[in-house]
C-alpha cells in the first residue's frame, strides 16, 4: 500500500485536506495562465495582441487558418514529428542496450564505460555545436534529417534511466530466458525490455518532448525551408522589422497541442515508469 | 547554370524576389535561380557558418555594416569594374553607395535604401489638439508633452514619443542628435569622437525625454514600435522598412522628416542591404552571378522593389521622381535622403550594445550623462580598434 | 535422459572459492536433494550444472559427455527459479511455450505440446491469463510446465518452494515428486528446507562451506549421519547434543544416567545426540538413558508437545503427547531407548557410532 | 556479428564454441557497446577536445585559426563582463535550484495526498514542462510589462502598490527571469519528488506514527532523508539546468540580449553572442571551457556533499 | 498493561466489508494469536487496534478506555510489522531510540533505556550497524527493540515471521514467546502459520472472512474444534475428512469398518476427520476404526513417515514409525483409536462431537 491510500483511508476529511487541496489547484491555475495566454493570443488579431485580456474581444481562428492553411507549416509539422519519433526510438533502443549493458553484464572496464558517459552530461552542447556543423559538412549532412538528428540519437540521461531500471529486473528472468536457448540479443529485447515498459514510456515522451521543441541545432544546420522543424518554422515568422506575434503563438499552440494530448494520454506511465526507476543517484 | 541567391526572411522582399527572378529567368533561360531565406537573427550565422561548410551563394545580400567582415572572411569578391563600372556606379547611385567601397573596388549594390522619419499618430494628435505635425526638436517635446497621457500615479499610460534605443534610436542619436548640437560621431579616420559637449548634450536631449520631460519609458510596451502600433504612443522615429507593419494599423498615421534643430539643421541615416557577388562564384556560375546582380540593381527592378516591398530607389533618377517626392508618405524619406549619413559600422550589433548600455547607465544607475558617454565612446572605440588592427 | 556426472568441480569468484572440487555422480532418473545452509555452494553448483556459471576446474559430464563449454540450451536442461522467473507480459501458454523457443517443432505441434502440459499441471483453464492473476502455487506450476514442455535430459529446481506457505509448499512437494515418477526424468533440486530434503530425494547431497559432507538416502543420512553437522541438520527439530565423556566402556553425562547397550570402542570427550522424537517425557525410565530436569518452554503442536528443558547446562527438546503439556519451571523425567543414542567425537565432531 | 557467430554452428568445435561463458558474455557486451562507444566518441568526447583546441586559437570562423596560448583566457578573466556573467550564473544557479527545489518538494508532498481529481491537478503542473521557452518567453515578457498592459503591474496598482520595473530593472531582471525558468521545469521536478515519494514503504509512515510521530516530524525524520536518493538527483539535475540557462533568458530579453548592462547574461548567452554575433570561435570555445569546468566541479561537489555516508 | 476490547468491531472500504462485526477480549498481559487464511481480515483488525486504520463501526476499548478516535501515539501500543520497517538511514541505536520520540526522557535516559533493550536481544554489538548491514532475524530483533523500549500497554505483530527461513522462525518464534514471559504485556499476534499459533498462543483466534469463527486455548481448538475449517486449519498435516453416514447409531464408511465406541446422537450424512498422527498404519485393528488401502506416496521424515493412502476415493494421510517405509502401491491397513474421530454435520460442516 502507497502512502496515498493510507492518507486515502482516513475517512474524516478534515478542514486542512481542503485547504491544501484549494491551495494546490489555485496553484496549478496559476501554472496554466501563461498557457492560457498563449492560445488566447492565438485568437486574436494583430491589432488586439497588445491588448492582454485572457478572452480575446472577438475571437477568430483566422490565425489557425493562415498559419494550417500555408503548406509550409504541415511540412515543419511533419519533419517534427518523424525527426522527435526517430530520434525517439533511436532513444529507445540504444539508450536500453546500453543502459542494460552496463547493468546486468559484468566486464572489464564496464564502470569506466558508464562514468564516461555520464560526463557527457556535463558537455554544453552549445560547447559541440561549431565541430558538429563542422563535421556535418565534411560529411555531406548539412540540409538533412539526418543531420538535424544524429546528434541526439543517444543520450546520457535516457542510459542512465534505463540502467536504473534494469538493476531492478531481477537475473532470474535473463537465466531462465538463457536455459530456454534465447541469444543476449533476444534476451535483452524479447524478456528485459518488456518488463521495462513503464521506464520505456518516460524515456520516449521525454525524449520526443525535448526533440520536438528542439530549435538551436536545427536551425544551424538546415538551409532548406522544407527540412525546418516546427519551432524554427515558427520563429522564421518573426523578421527583422516586426514580429508577428500572434502567428507565433498560434504556431507554438500547435506545437504544443500533440505533446499535450501526449502527455494527458501518458501520464500516467511517465509517473510511474519514474517511480520504478527508483532514481539512485 | 544554376546560381543561388540568399535573403533574410521578410515577406515582401521574398515575394519581391520571387518576381525579380521570375524576370530574370524568363530574359535568360539558360540560367536559373534559387532563392534561399533564411530568419534574420540567423542570417549573418547561416552565411559564416556555409563558408566554412565551402557552400556560400553565389549572390548574397548583405546588410552595408558587415561588408568588413564578410570581405575579411572571403565570404564575397569585389566587383569586376568591366562590368559594373566604378563612375557609373557613383553618378547614378546615392552617394551612400560608397559604404560598399573597400579601396578602389565596390563590392556590392543595393536595389533599394531606406531612411528615418518621424511616424505620427493622426488621432492622438487630433485629440491634443495639435494641428501640425512637428518640423523641430522644440515642437517635438511640445507635441509630445501634449500627447502623453498619465495615470493618477504618474505612471505613463500612453507615449509622447516611444523610447527605444535597440530600435532606430541609437541612430537618430549617433547621426542626427549629435549633429545637430554641433558634433561628428566618428573622425575622419573612423574612430570615436562624439565624447565632447555636442555628444552630451545629444545624450542629456534624448535622456531628458524620460528623465525630465517625463514624455518616454524605455521599454514601454517592449518596443517602440509595438507602442506605435498598438496606438499607445504619439510619435515614433522609425525607418521606411515599417510602413508594411505600419500599414494595418487601425487608425490614421502620417509621416514627417526628422525634425530640425533651432536653426533648421537637418540630419538623417540612411541604411541599406547590398547584393554581393560570393566568393566562390566562378567562370559560368560568375557570369550568370554577374548578370543577376545587373539586374536586380537596375532601375526596373528598382520599381518592382518599390511596389511590393515599399523601399526607396537606390537610384537617384528613379527615386528622385516629382511623384515619388509628392508622395506624403514616401516624401519625407526620400528628402531624408538628400541629407543622411551612413555610419559605418565594423561590428554593428556591438556598437549598438554600447549606445543601449550607454543610456541604461544613465537611467537605470543614475550615472551622469558624461560618465556614461565616455564609457561608451571608450567601449566602442576599443570595437573599432579591435576590428582595425 | 542422462546421467550427470562432477568430478573435481571448482567454482571461484576472483580470489574467493565457492565449490572446493566436488565429485558426484547423479543417475539418470534420480531425485537429487542439495541441502545445505545458506551460502554453502549449493545455487552455484547447480548454476554450474545449467551452464549459467563458469566452470573454474574440474569435469562436468552430461551423458559421458563434458559439457563444460557447453551453453545452457546445448545441454537440454531446464531449471525452476526460486522466483519462478515467469514472465510477467506473457499469458501462461506464452510463458509455457516459450521453453520451445528454440525447437524446430511447427506452430501446431507446439500449441499441442503446450496444451498437454497445461493438462499435466492442471493449469488447462489458464493458458490465457497472466502471471499477475494467478496464485503462487499456479506460478510455480507454469514455471514447471516452461521447463517441462521441451522434454529436457534434466530438471534443476533451486528453492523452487520457499516464497510459498506451508500448505501450500506441502502440497507442491506431492505434486513435483509425483512429476517425477511419471516423468522419470533425472532432477537435482537445492533447497534448505530439510523436511524438502527428507520427503522428495532419492538421494540428498549435504553440503558445507563449498564441500560436500556426505550423500545418501535420507534413511541413511538420519539414521547414520557422519558427523555432527549433518546429524543437526537432518531431522527435525534438531537433534539435540549434550557433551559427555566415555572412559573405560562407561558414558557419564551431568545430570542423566545411562544404564545398559554396547558403547563404540572409545575414550574421551564425546558428544552425545538424541533426537527429540526419542526423547520422550516419561516417568518410568528402563534401559537407555534417562534424566530430569526443569522445563523452560513448552510448544504444544496439539499431535505432540515440544518441551525445552535444561539439561547439562543445555537445553534439549524432548516430546511429549500432545496431551500432555507440563507447566514451566516444573521438574520432568525423559528419556530415551537404547539405540537412540548417537555418539560424535567432540574435537572432530565425527561419528562414533550408535548407542 | 556476433549474433551470426552466436548462431549454433554444425561444427560443434567452432571458435565460438569453446569461448567459456564470461568470455561470452564479455564479446556480447562490447558488441553491444561497439556502436554507442563510437557514436560517444566521435559526437560527444571529439567535439569536446576541438573545443579546448579551439579555446587555444584565434579562430573566428573565417580566416585560418592561430594557436595563441592562453591569450583567450587572460582576455576573459581581465573582462569585467566575463565577471558580471559569472556571478549572474551562479546567482541562477544558487537561487534557482533551491527556491525550485523546494517549491516542488512543497508542492509534491501535498499533491500526493490529495485523491480528489489527483490526475487533473498533477497535469496542471506538468504542463508548463511541455511548452517551448521561445513562445513562452513572449507571455512572460508581456506579463513584465510596466502600466496599462503588464498583468503583474496591473495587478499592483489595483491593490494600491507601486509599479515595478521588472525586466527593466538591474537588480529585479535576474528574479524575473528565474521565475519563468523555475516555472517551466517545476512539472518534471514536482513528477520526479511524487515518484520518490511514493517509493517509500508506508509501513515506515505507520511505524512512525505508532512511534507517535506528527506529520512534521514524519516529514523532517523520515520522509526527507528516505528521498535522498531522488533529491541527489534533482540537485544535480536542476543544477546543470540552472548553469546552462540560456533560452529563458534569450526570449526574454531578445531588444536587449542579456537585460540592461547585463544584469540577466548567464555564461551561455555571452558564449552564445560571442560565437555567432562576433564569430569570435576561440574566445566563445574558451568560455565553453570555463562552463564546463564549473559544471563538473559543481556537480561533482554537490554529489560529494550529497553522498550516501555509510 | 492493559486489557483490550472489541465490540462489534467493523471496518468497510467503500462498499466492501472487510470484517464483521467482531467481539472479543483480549486479557492484560494475554499472548493473543489471530490466524486465518489471506485475506480474512486480521492485519486489518490489528491495524485498526493500533489506530492505522479508521474504526467504521462498533467501539474499541483499551483499558476501559474507548479509544476508537484516538491517534496511536495516544494509544501507546508498539506494532512489529512484516517486512520489520526499520528506517535505512539510521542505525540500530537510533531505530531503536526511535521507539523514544516523543518520550519527555533525557539524552542520558535514553541511551540507557536503548542499551538495555538492545542487551535483552542481545544486539549491543550491533547498534552502531546500518539495518543494511544486518540478517534478517538481527532485522527482526531490532524492529522488536523499537517496539519494546517505550513499554507500550500492547505489541502488536503482524505476520513478523513470515519472512524468515525456517530454522530462524523457530528460533524467533521461542525468543518473542519468552519475551512476553519476561515482560508480560499484552500481545496480539497475526500469522497464517498454525504452527505458530499453536506453540505461542494463550489464545487463539481463528477467523474467516472478517467473522471469527473460534476463540480459545490451542489445547481447545486441537480438541474441540468447532468446524471443519478450524479443524482442518489447527494442526499439521491437516486432518483428514472422508464422508460418511449414520444411520440409527451406526457409522459406516466405504472401504473402512467402525468397531466400538459410542456415537453422537445424529442421523444422516456426515464427514468423519481423523488425524494424520492418530491414524496409523498398523497390522493389529483393534477396537476403533480401521481400514486399507492403497499407498500413493510416502514421506519419510526421519522420526515418522507420512503414508498417503487412497480411501474411499479420497487421499488421506496416515503415519508410520520413522523405519517404515510402504512402498507405492502396495497396500497397507491403517487404524485409529476410540476417541481419536471427529464428526462434522456434512451439510452445515459443524462439529457433532467426537468418537
Ligand atoms: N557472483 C558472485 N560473486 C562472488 N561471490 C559469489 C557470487 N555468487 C555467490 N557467491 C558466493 O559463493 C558462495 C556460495 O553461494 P551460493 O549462492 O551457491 O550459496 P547457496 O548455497 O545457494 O546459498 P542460499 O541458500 O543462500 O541460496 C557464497 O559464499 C557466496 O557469497
Ligand atoms: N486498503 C484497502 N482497500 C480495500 N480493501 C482492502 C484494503 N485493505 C484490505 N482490504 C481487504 O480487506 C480484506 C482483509 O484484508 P487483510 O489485509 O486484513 O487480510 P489478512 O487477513 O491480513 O490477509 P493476509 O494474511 O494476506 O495478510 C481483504 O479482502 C482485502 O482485500
Ligand atoms: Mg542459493
Ligand atoms: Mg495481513
Amino acid at each position: 500500500m502507497t502512502s496515498s491510500e493510507l492518507a486515502a483511508n482516513r475517512r474524516d476529511i478534515r478542514p486542512g485536506r481542503i485547504i491544501i487541496w484549494t491551495l494546490l489547484v489555485i496553484g496549478g491555475l496559476i501554472m496554466i495562465t501563461p498557457l492560457l495566454f498563449m492560445f488566447s493570443t492565438s485568437l486574436k488579431t494583430a491589432g488586439q495582441v497588445y491588448d492582454l485580456r485572457l478572452i480575446p474581444a472577438s475571437p477568430t481562428f483566422a490565425n489557425y487558418v493562415k498559419v494550417l492553411g500555408d503548406g509550409r507549416f504541415m511540412q515543419w509539422f511533419f519533419n517534427s514529428t518523424f525527426i522527435a519519433v526517430t530520434v525517439t526510438l533511436s532513444n529507445v533502443f540504444f539508450d536500453s542496450l546500453v543502459g542494460y549493458t552496463l547493468a546486468k553484464f559484468e566486464f572489464r572496464g564496464r564502470y569506466f564505460i558508464f562514468l564516461a558517459i555520464l560526463s557527457t552530461l556535463m558537455i554544453p552542447t552549445e560547447m559541440l555545436v561549431i565541430p558538429w556543423y563542422l563535421m556535418s559538412s565534411q560529411l555531406g549532412w548539412i540540409d538533412s534529417y539526418w543531420g538535424i538528428m544524429f546528434p541526439g540519437m543517444m543520450t546520457a540521461f535516457g542510459t542512465f534511466l534505463m540502467k536504473q531500471f534494469f538493476e531492478g529486473v531481477p537475473n532470474d528472468f535473463l537465466e531462465a530466458a538463457r536455459v530456454d536457448g534465447l541469444n543476449e540479443f533476444t534476451i535483452w529485447w524479447k524478456i528485459a525490455m518488456p518488463m521495462v515498459v513503464p521506464a520505456i514510456s518516460a524515456l520516449a515522451i521525454f525524449t520526443f518532448l525535448g526533440n520536438w521543441t528542439a530549435f538551436f541545432w536545427p536551425l544551424i544546420v538546415t538551409t532548406s525551408k522544407e527540412l525546418y522543424t516546427l519551432p524554427v518554422g515558427i520563429s522564421s515568422f518573426s523578421a527583422e522589422s516586426s514580429i508577428q506575434w500572434e502567428l507565433i503563438m498560434t504556431g507554438a499552440a500547435i506545437g504544443t497541442i500533440p505533446t499535450l494530448v501526449v502527455f494527458l494520454l501518458l501520464q500516467r506511465y511517465i509517473v510511474r515508469g519514474v517511480m520504478l526507476a527508483g532514481l539512485k543517484g | 547554370v544554376e546560381i543561388e541567391y540568399w535573403q533574410y526572411v521578410f515577406d515582401s522582399r521574398v515575394q519581391a524576389m520571387d518576381q525579380l527572378i521570375k524576370n530574370f529567368e524568363a530574359a535568360n533561360p539558360d540560367i536559373t535561380v534559387k532563392h534561399t531565406t533564411f530568419p534574420y537573427a540567423d542570417y549573418q550565422t547561416r552565411v559564416v557558418a556555409a563558408k566554412v561548410a565551402g557552400q556560400g551563394p553565389d549572390v548574397v545580400q548583405l546588410f552595408y555594416g558587415w561588408l568588413d567582415n564578410f570581405v575579411s572572411g572571403e565570404l564575397i569578391q569585389p566587383l569586376d569594374p568591366a562590368v559594373f563600372p566604378t563612375a557609373e556606379i557613383e553618378s547614378d547611385f546615392f552617394p551612400i553607395v560608397s559604404a560598399m567601397k573597400r579601396g578602389d573596388s565596390y563590392y556590392g549594390l543595393p536595389t533599394a535604401v531606406r531612411s528615418l522619419a518621424l511616424f505620427y499618430n493622426k488621432a492622438l494628435f487630433e485629440e491634443a489638439g495639435i494641428a501640425n505635425p512637428p518640423s523641430n526638436l522644440e515642437e517635438l517635446l511640445a507635441a509630445a508633452e501634449a500627447t502623453v497621457k498619465r495615470d493618477g500615479g504618474g505612471n505613463i499610460i500612453s507615449e509622447g514619443i516611444t523610447m527605444d534605443m535597440a530600435g532606430q534610436d541609437h541612430h537618430w542619436w549617433r547621426e542626427a542628435l549629435i549633429r545637430q548640437n554641433g558634433g561628428v560621431p566618428y573622425d575622419a579616420e573612423g574612430n570615436v569622437a562624439y565624447n565632447d559637449a555636442a555628444g552630451a548634450a545629444a545624450l542629456k536631449f534624448y535622456t531628458d525625454l524620460q528623465t525630465e520631460q517625463k514624455v518616454g519609458l524605455v521599454g514601454f510596451m517592449d518596443e517602440g514600435q509595438a507602442a506605435f502600433r498598438a496606438g499607445l504612443a504619439a510619435m515614433t522615429i522609425d525607418g521606411t522598412f515599417r510602413l508594411g507593419a505600419f500599414e494595418s494599423n487601425p487608425f490614421e498615421w502620417g509621416v514627417v522628416e526628422l525634425p530640425a534643430d533651432a536653426n533648421g539643421v537637418r540630419s538623417n541615416y540612411s541604411s541599406y542591404f547590398a547584393n554581393a557577388i560570393g566568393a566562390s562564384a566562378q567562370g559560368e556560375e560568375k557570369i550568370a552571378a554577374e548578370k543577376f546582380l545587373a539586374y536586380i540593381s537596375s532601375p526596373e527592378a528598382m520599381e518592382v522593389w518599390l511596389d511590393i516591398v515599399g523601399e526607396l530607389p537606390a537610384r537617384r533618377d528613379v527615386a528622385l521622381t516629382e511623384t515619388n517626392l509628392n508622395d506624403p508618405i514616401k516624401g519625407p524619406f526620400l528628402k531624408g535622403l538628400e541629407y543622411a549619413h551612413t555610419t559605418k559600422f565594423y561590428d554593428e550589433a556591438a556598437q549598438r550594445q554600447t549606445a543601449i548600455d550607454m543610456v541604461n547607465r544613465v537611467l537605470l544607475e543614475g550615472q551622469s550623462v558624461e560618465d556614461s558617454l565616455a564609457q561608451a565612446a571608450a567601449a566602442e572605440q576599443a570595437i573599432i580598434d579591435a576590428a582595425t588592427k | 535422459m542422462a546421467k550427470i556426472e562432477l568430478q573435481g568441480l571448482v567454482k571461484e569468484y576472483g580470489k574467493s572459492r565457492a565449490v572446493h572440487g566436488i565429485d558426484l555422480t547423479i543417475e539418470d532418473g534420480e531425485f537429487v536433494v542439495f541441502v545445505g545452509p545458506s551460502g554453502c555452494g549449493k545455487s552455484t553448483t547447480l548454476r554450474m550444472i545449467a551452464g549459467l556459471e563458469d566452470i573454474s576446474g574440474g569435469v562436468l559430464k552430461i551423458g559421458d559427455e563434458v559439457v563444460n563449454q557447453r551453453e545452457p540450451k546445448q545441454r537440454n536442461i531446464a531449471m525452476v527459479f526460486q522466483n519462478y522467473a515467469i514472465y510477467p507480459h506473457m499469458t501462461v501458454g506464452q510463458n509455457i511455450g516459450f521453453g520451445l523457443y528454440t525447437s524446430k517443432l511447427s506452430k501446431a505441434e507446439k500449441q499441442k505440446r503446450i496444451a498437454e502440459t497445461g493438462a499435466i499441471l492442471g493449469l488447462e483453464k489458464l493458458l490465457d491469463r497472466r502471471p499477475a492473476a494467478l496464485s503462487g502455487g499456479q506460478r510455480q506450476r507454469v514455471a514447471i510446465g516452461r521447463a517441462m514442455v521441451r522434454d529436457p535430459v534434466a530438471f534443476l529446481f533451486d528453492e523452487p518452494l520457499s516464497n510459498l506457505d506451508a500448505q501450500l509448499r506441502a502440497q507442491m512437494r506431492m505434486e513435483i515428486k509425483s512429476l517425477h515418477r511419471r516423468l522419470g526424468t533425472t532432477i537435482v533440486y537445492v533447497t534448505h528446507d530439510q523436511v524438502e530434503a527428507m520427503t522428495m530425494a532419492d538421494k540428498i547431497v549435504v553440503m558445507k562451506d563449498g564441500h560436500i559432507l556426505q550423500v545418501g538416502t535420507p534413511t541413511d543420512l538420519y539414521e547414520h549421519p557422519l558427523d555432527v553437522f549433518t546429524a543437526r541438520f537432518i531431522g527435525s527439530p534438531s537433534m539435540n547434543l549434550v557433551p559427555a565423556t566415555i572412559e573405560g566402556g562407561t558414558l557419564s553425562l551431568a545430570d542423566a544416567k545411562w544404564a545398559g547397550g554396547a558403547l563404540p570402542n572409545t575414550n574421551g570427550k564425546v558428544l552425545v545426540g538424541v533426537r527429540p522424537h526419542d526423547l520422550v517425557v516419561t516417568d518410568d525410565a528402563g534401559q537407555g538413558l534417562s534424566a530430569t530436569g526443569t522445563v523452560v518452554a513448552v510448544e504444544p503442536l496439539g499431535s505432540e508437545t515440544l518441551v525445552h528443558l535444561q539439561l547439562a547446562g543445555e537445553t534439549v527438546v524432548a516430546t511429549a503427547p500432545g496431551r500432555v503439556v507440563p507447566a514451566i519451571g516444573s521438574t520432568v523425567s525423559v528419556a530415551a531407548e537404547v539405540g537412540s543414542l548417537y555418539l560424535f567425537d567432540a574435537a572432530t565432531e565425527k561419528a562414533l557410532g550408535r548407542a | 556479428m556476433a549474433s551470426a557467430t552466436a548462431k549454433q554452428g554444425a561444427g560443434s568445435t567452432r571458435f565460438w564454441d569453446r569461448l567459456n561463458m564470461s568470455t561470452k558474455r564479455v564479446i556480447w557486451a562490447w558488441t553491444f557497446l561497439a556502436l554507442p562507444i563510437l557514436f560517444y566518441a566521435a559526437i560527444r568526447f571529439y567535439p569536446t577536445f576541438t573545443a579546448f583546441w579551439l579555446s587555444l586559437t584565434d579562430w573566428d570562423l573565417l580566416r585560418p585559426a592561430n594557436f595563441i596560448g592562453f591569450a583567450n583566457y587572460q582576455k576573459m578573466f581581465a573582462d569585467p563582463v566575463f565577471w558580471k556573467v559569472f556571478q549572474n550564473t551562479f546567482l541562477y544557479l544558487l537561487v534557482g535550484t533551491p527556491v525550485s527545489l523546494i517549491i516542488s518538494f512543497v508542492i509534491a508532498y501535498y499533491l500526493d495526498r490529495v485523491r480528489f481529481m489527483h490526475g487533473f491537478i498533477r497535469a496542471l503542473y506538468f504542463l508548463p514542462f511541455l511548452t517551448t521557452a521561445a513562445a513562452m518567453g513572449w507571455v512572460w515578457r508581456w506579463f513584465y510589462q510596466p502600466l496599462p498592459i503588464g498583468v503583474i503591474n496591473g495587478f499592483l496598482s489595483t491593490i494600491g502598490m507601486e509599479q515595478q520595473p521588472f525586466l527593466r530593472s538591474t537588480l529585479q531582471a535576474l528574479p524575473s527571469i528565474l521565475v519563468p525558468a523555475i516555472w517551466a521545469g517545476l512539472g518534471f521536478q514536482i513528477i520526479i519528488f511524487m515518484a520518490g515519494i511514493r517509493a517509500i514503504p508506508s509501513t515506515f509512515y505507520e511505524a512512525a506514527k505508532i512511534d507517535g510521530l506528527g506529520d512534521w516530524a514524519i516529514l523532517r525524520k523520515i520522509t526527507v532523508p528516505l528521498l535522498k536518493p531522488t533529491t541527489v538527483f534533482l540537485v544535480v539535475f536542476s543544477s546543470i539546468g540552472f548553469l546552462r540557462i540560456f533560452d529563458q533568458v534569450y526570449n526574454m530579453t531578445s531588444n536587449d540580449p542579456g537585460g540592461p548592462l547585463n544584469a540577466t547574461k548567464p555564461i551561455v548567452l555571452m558564449i552564445y553572442q560571442t560565437a555567432f554575433s562576433s564569430y569570435q570561435m576561440g574566445y566563445a570555445a574558451a568560455q565553453t571551457v570555463v562552463l564546463f569546468t564549473i559544471l563538473l566541479v559543481v556537480s561533482l561537489l554537490q554529489l560529494y556533499v550529497l553522498r550516501e555516508k555509510k
